[in-house]
């Protein structure tokens, strides 16, 4: 009556464990895959930028000589741009992630809300170029300040942060809002003072990853239609201003040789803010890791 | 052991009571609004996007018939008889998606399940974020390390490759949409609940038993939502495909040759040289809305297929 | 394409020598052609004038027409002349301009340097190759002793300045061969050129003159013999018919309202001759600064 | 296996009556009629119960009869579930909670609750205690730190963490995390505690200790506590009610519950013939 | 609190030579000095227990006393948590099992495991069952059919589930649910199965059923299960081992342990005077 040949199971493991180690191996090659391509992508880049890497180089603006020129305006220009995106994408997306996961009814407006913002997810950046130029640098005639720039990009970037603020809002066990609800806390008293708080790791690592993914967007700047070059520094936000991808994108463009080498100096700069920003996420990810 | 009538001059109780005066109420009312008015931004961001797309879509399809714009195989806005039919583009972009789909599912998976099944924990946290990084890598490197690095390697190996092609631009994108689906894929796996990879583990399955036949299927809705919003990024992507792919719109199946993708097109125009008010200005819009609606219906597709994979657990 | 037309009878001021310190925006777009000249001139003027912002967008001719026509900008770029379109708008929106050319580039065209057969061509042999004829062309379709293989085309992206002025002077407006291998970026086609045995392309002159020892250039003969594209060749004009001038329009509103946008305008003139030469172009000669400068000095009255 | 529970209740009242101390007791909470279901599952059938001012009243049934669900009516938690529905009534102090009009809020500010698993905040020990008399304004900071003082007394755990105060809550193992949970909802000074298997998740020395709390705080609070121990039930409560499916079989003092039940099902239970 | 494991393991030994059946039954499982730790946490300490084959071995203890760890041992499922180190052996059917030689797979495949919280896998019932002989390489269709309606029919649970095969494994209730996790583990016919807590997550009724089905599994196969309920190990099991704080204070046939421990603690604990 065993319908099971013992002799047989015992007969095919050995291939079975084999095609196990053999997959392990391919998906440790997969996963070397990626590291070994980030690494060609630095060597490439830094033996050809590091060169110009100088002081100089943070202290100059543009300039037609290549010796000369240096990222000033366009570093600076970054940083003001993160300074409007950060404030205007967390608190919108955050305030929306909010409202979904704590105070939304389940209804048809609920869902629709939160179709859309999986659909804006995957709208090309390039559109949303063309939106910013519409509405704010025209018709709200912002024009191609730090502003308009800045809420073209927060807007791009608003539905990453909201989903990965929903996710970390999400994980906040159950139990810490009962055991405030308990207290006699009301809601909002119960989401600022232990939900926030709790999702507040993940809420910070979506949202860099969001933001470095804005420090390196050119296309919607481009269509946007920020200027080039600049040799002074934004005073407000009105200001008008440029950014490292779009300089560094114009420098890749020129005839010169050296300016190659510029160019890739202008990356080295990028990619050092961006693993700069990154490493913060790993940071606050490894330090707040949920100890619930 | 609790004493509270001793040396107290107060009873919270009390205290609480005279704070009662204090209304709260009205925040409470007041939040749930404001919040639901944020959340409401991005169906205005929508609703912005579709008006400014359609009103110039608009004026164009009044130069352009739309029969021609859609069934048209010819996209030639810059001939002195100009045509306008976008499957060209649309057939660069499609070049583009599948092949850095080729080249970033069955890589992207792989990773995360590595990541997820077998890696430590500590390898895990040291990997994630360096993957994250090739994620947000400006894309403009990217197209540069196409065109310079992986273009001339694969001219090597295929001489007959073009300088512009298909190919390099689609294994790139493919690079950059990689560690998305790696990572947000690894998420859904590592949600499947540990009881469940134990009931397969302890019945003699291996872990690569385990990972394909139980783990798998059931974070299937979370990699599919992953995969799809990476392959949104891909047709969306500009400068990697402007950088690398050329500019020549195509009907061709061929990979090695030059294309041009939407959005390519979107950003030699929104550069170049077309005059204002002139169709050509007219069509950057109309060919965005066909990226919008193309992207609408990968999202809906999405959904749908996620809905149908989900097991519930 | 027309300067301005803005002949307000002022007389009188001269020039006004910019020692005093200014202030203010000067807005500039336009041609990522003439972007460079006008890079190095802003940084040159900030020298001077420090306190003047002076911005440089690089957003196409046509897209700094764009601006130029909303008033966004002071000046504007552009690597061919105002198109009639456009002039028709900014006469609608009652903005008045005043054209200044800047500088020459020679489009240069190029070949593999592992190419033994060619080093000149004529105009219509270009036309030959260039224009589409429904077949794919080999080399031997043009000259029967060159070889029969297959041409390879490289050229600039079909909204740039150089495209638009290829396709006048060379094309006549024909559709270029279906084949060609576009790009946006210049750098790009040098890479292409350089990599393929079979290739032939254009660009600008600057692009040629940083990449002389990868490629081999072909002189062109219009019927004057054959010319190479060389500073002087395209600074006299013997170069012909692929050199073609770079301009700047200028509000003449700005310029009247805004003394830095004046002075700034005074600036360009002067130096754009030698700035564009150090960036890789061709200054014109110099009679066309002079006639410039007159405008100006009309326009500031 | 339907029971009538509206007969049931007179006998309660009687037996209550006949209990010896029970002519001293205030009555705390007064549940008529209750029934819940959580979408169509009816999960409380017609409960009748009534509680007394400091007294440990001990709930025990086995899994899935709806301890959990009845003591969370107790201070409302249960309306975080979607799609519950109750009739009848539940009177704490006379009032009526299941009024819509009785705001949560100020039910729970009276009612305290203490979980099955630990659910300390991830914050220090000292902002754990704090946070409910902060979230009601409380911000005088001298009358903050008596506030900790007396409830790390009150929850018999002030020895062990005093110098650590105002170091992470997880630090603290299983069992004096409860004990903290303890002290945090002490700090409101709540009329009564309501516990759901507080001790189901420690060790049995740690759960030792929560035990002779429980004895030590009915002094002061009403205590109300579901437990699947029935030792548990037996050393520590006055007065024990058995549920089984949702329904309320018997209701008694313990000792009465544990020597000599009235019900067959509740003996059985109790010897350990099921659950 | 210090106890003498290695000197406990002689007793046991010899209380099980005096045990009446015991001449008859093999030995399945024979673990001598066990010893493990999680990092610093030294979790078993010396557990010397021979289990027999035909038989039902209980374990039991409070919470904490190292049940789960040490029924996860006897299929090295300990291994899936990192930074677990172990001493001693495990001898099941005369070979080590923690000599890394001997593969995991293959002696899973013996031992089979049904845990504390139904897990099945999120898909059909039917493919729930034949998971196990599929990836050992059974794909003949009618022999699975066969596998599924035999297992099934073991679990007791074919004539709720027969007509609905090819429905998702979560649309049964949670007693049904462990049923099929049990009928999955029946599918590879292993020879000796663990049980942990199987009936801590069901309601009264699944679990009677379970025990019941348990009684009538040990006809085929040999069983250990841990219980946090001694009700439950007293009803159905043949031997009981009594764990507290990592160490086996008590192993002996069941009747002895509960009518007649040894340990003054077995006592206190059996009747309820803690955990
Ligand atoms: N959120 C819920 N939604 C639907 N049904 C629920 C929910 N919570 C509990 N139930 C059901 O209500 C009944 C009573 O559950 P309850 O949690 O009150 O039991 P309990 O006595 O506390 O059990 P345990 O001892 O396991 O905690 C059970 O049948 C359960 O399945
Ligand atoms: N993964 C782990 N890492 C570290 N320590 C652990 C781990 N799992 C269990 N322990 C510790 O090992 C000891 C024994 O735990 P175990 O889970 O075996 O107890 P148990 O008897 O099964 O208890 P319960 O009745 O609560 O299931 C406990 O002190 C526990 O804290
Ligand atoms: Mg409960
Ligand atoms: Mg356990
Ligand atoms: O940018 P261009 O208009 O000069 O091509």
């Amino acid at each position: 009556m065993k319908l099971i040949n013992k002799n047989h199971v015992v007969k095919k493991m050995p291939t079975r464990l084999a095609v196990n180690s053999i997959c392990k191996g391919l998906f440790f090659l997969a996963t070397l895959f990626g590291l070994l391509v980030l690494a060609i992508l630095f060597y490439r880049i830094l033996t050809q930028g590091i060169g110009h890497l100088n002081f100089d180089f943070f202290q100059n603006f543009a300039s037609r000589r290549p010796e000369e020129a240096g990222v000033k305006a366009a570093l600076i220009g970054s940083i003001w741009l993160m300074a409007v995106v950060t404030p205007v994408s967390l608190l919108l997306g955050v305030g929306t992630a909010i409202y979904l996961e704590e105070y939304a009814r389940k209804n048809w407006i609920t869902s629709f809300i939160k179709l859309n913002i999986s659909n804006l997810a995957g709208v090309p950046s390039i559109v949303f170029g063309l939106l910013g130029l519409t509405v704010f640098v025209r018709a709200l005639a912002l024009d191609r300040s730090v502003l308009a720039a800045g809420l073209t990009m927060s807007l791009l970037v608003l539905p990453v942060i909201i989903v990965a603020a929903q996710e970390a809002i999400r994980s906040v066990p159950r139990d810490l809002r009962e055991a405030s609800y308990g207290m006699g806390a009301t809601k909002w008293q119960t989401i600022l003072k232990v939900v926030l708080p709790a999702a507040i790791p993940g809420i910070l690592t979506g949202g860099i990853l969001a933001l470095s993914r804005a420090i390196g967007e050119t296309a919607p700047l481009v269509v946007v239609g920020i200027p080039l070059f600049i040799a002074f520094l934004p005073q407000s936000v009105m200001d008008t201003f440029t950014v490292l991808p779009m300089q560094i994108y114009n420098w890749t463009s020129r005839p010169q040789e050296e300016f190659q080498q510029v160019a890739a100096a202008g990356i080295i700069v990028l990619l050092a803010l961006l693993i700069l920003m990154n490493s913060i996420a790993v940071i606050i990810r490894n330090k707040f890791q949920k100890r619930y | 052991m609790l004493e509270p009538k001793q040396t107290d001059t107060y009873s919270v109780q009390q205290l609480i009571l005279e704070k009662k005066s204090k209304k709260r109420w009205n925040i409470e009312k007041l939040i749930p609004k404001l919040l639901f008015l944020t959340a409401v931004i991005s169906v205005l961001i929508t609703i912005g996007i579709v008006l400014t797309l359609i009103f110039e879509t608009f004026i164009f399809f009044e130069k352009v018939s739309i029969v021609e714009f859609l069934t048209g195989h010819k996209w030639l806005p810059f001939a002195s008889t100009p045509s306008f039919g976008v499957m060209p583009l649309v057939v660069g972009t499609l070049k583009v998606t599948v092949i850095a789909a080729i080249v970033a599912v069955p890589i992207g998976l792989a990773t995360a399940i590595f990541l997820s099944e077998y890696a430590s924990e500590k390898t895990r946290r040291i990997i994630k974020p360096i993957l994250e990084v090739l994620a947000g890598i400006p894309t403009i490197v990217y197209g540069f390390f196409a065109l310079t690095f992986v273009t001339p390697v694969l001219r090597d190996i295929f001489p007959s490759l073009d300088m512009f092609n298909a190919i390099s631009p689609g294994i790139v994108v493919g690079i950059m949409i990689m560690p998305m689906i790696a990572s947000l894929s690894e998420d859904a796996l590592v949600s499947v609940p540990k009881s469940i990879r134990e009931g397969a583990y302890a019945l003699g399955a291996t872990k690569l038993e385990t990972t394909i036949k139980v783990v798998l299927p059931a974070a299937m809705s979370g990699i599919v939502a992953s995969i799809v919003l990476a392959l949104s990024r891909a047709i969306g992507e500009t400068m990697i495909v402007s950088v690398a792919g050329g500019s020549t719109p195509s009907m061709s199946m061929d990979v090695t040759n030059s294309i041009q993708t939407m959005t390519a097109y979107i950003v030699q125009v929104s550069t170049g040289d077309a005059g204002y008010g002139t169709t050509i200005y007219y069509s950057i819009y109309a060919v965005g809305m066909t990226l919008f609606v193309f992207t609408l219906i990968m999202n809906l597709l999405a959904q749908f297929i996620s809905r149908k994979f989900r097991e519930e657990y | 394409a027309g300067c301005g037309s803005n002949d307000t009878s002022n007389s009188g001021k001269g020039n006004e020598t910019a020692s005093d310190k200014l202030k203010g925006e000067v807005i500039m777009d336009g041609s990522s052609t003439v972007f460079p000249i006008m890079e190095a001139v802003a940084e040159e003027y900030m020298a001077a004038q420090p306190d003047v912002k002076v911005s440089v967008g690089s957003s196409g001719t046509g897209g700094g027409f764009k601006k130029f026509i909303a008033g966004e900008t002071d000046l504007t770029n552009a690597s061919r002349p105002v198109k009639d379109e456009e002039s028709a708008l900014l006469d609608e929106k009652g903005v008045k301009y005043t054209e200044m050319k800047l500088a020459f580039d020679g489009i240069s065209i190029v070949v593999n340097k592992d190419n033994e057969f060619i080093d000149k061509m004529t105009v219509d042999e270009l036309k030959k190759l260039w224009v589409d004829n429904g077949s794919v062309k080999k080399w031997s379709d043009i000259r029967p002793e060159w070889p029969k293989e297959e041409i390879k085309f490289y050229s600039p992206g079909t909204d740039s300045g150089t495209y638009d002025y290829f396709n006048e002077v060379i094309l006549e407006e024909k559709p270029m061969v279906e084949n060609a291998t576009l790009s946006e970026d210049d750098n790009v086609l040098v890479q292409g050129v350089e990599g393929d045995k079979n290739a032939i392309g254009f660009f600008g002159f600057a692009y040629y003159a940083e990449n002389k020892d990868k490629l081999k250039v072909v002189s062109i003969d219009n019927g004057k013999g054959a010319v190479e594209p060389t500073h002087e060749t395209i600074k006299s004009g013997e170069y012909a018919p692929l050199s073609r001038p770079l301009y700047t329009y200028v509000s003449n509103k700005s310029v009247a309202e805004k003394e830095q946008v004046a002075d700034y305008t005074q600036f360009v003139i002067e130096n754009a001759g030698e700035l564009s030469e150090e960036v890789g172009y061709v200054s014109l000669p110099e009679e066309e600064y002079k006639k410039d400068l007159e405008k100006l000095n009309e326009l500031k009255k | 296996m339907t029971l009538t529970g509206p007969k049931k209740a007179p006998t309660v009242g009687i037996e209550n009556e006949n209990a010896d101390s029970v002519f001293l007791k205030e009555t705390v909470y007064e549940t008529s009629d209750l029934n819940l279901w959580y979408g169509e599952n009816h999960a409380l059938k017609n409960i009748n119960l009534d509680m007394y001012q400091n007294e440990v009243t001990a709930i025990i049934g086995p899994s899935g009869c709806g301890k959990s669900t009845y003591i969370k009516t107790l201070n409302r938690m249960i309306e975080l579930v979607p799609d519950v529905k109750t009739t009848g009534q539940i009177k704490y102090r006379n009032r009526n909670i299941l009024d819509q009009s009785y705001k949560v809020e100020d039910l729970r500010t009276q009612v305290g609750m203490v979980f099955q698993k630990p659910n300390p905040f991830p914050k220090s020990i000292y902002e754990n205690v704090i946070y409910g008399p902060k979230i009601h304004g409380i911000k005088n900071k001298k009358i903050l730190d008596q506030i900790v003082e007396k409830s790390l007394k009150g929850a018999a755990i002030w020895d062990e963490v005093k110098d650590r105060l105002h170091e992470n809550a997880y630090g603290l193992s299983g069992g004096q995390q409860q004990r903290l949970c303890i002290a945090r909802c002490l700090a409101i000074e709540p009329d009564v505690i309501l516990m759901d298997e507080p001790t189901s998740a420690l060790d049995p020395i740690s759960t030792l200790k929560i035990e002779e709390l429980v004895q030590e705080l009915k002094k002061d609070f009403s205590i109300i506590i579901v437990t699947h121990n029935m030792q548990q039930a037996a050393r520590i409560s006055d007065k024990t009610a058995f549920f089984l499916n949702g329904e309320v079989i018997e209701y008694s003092d313990t000792n009465t519950i544990f020597s000599n039940p009235n019900d067959k099902r509740t003996e059985d239970y109790i010897t350990g013939r099921f659950g």
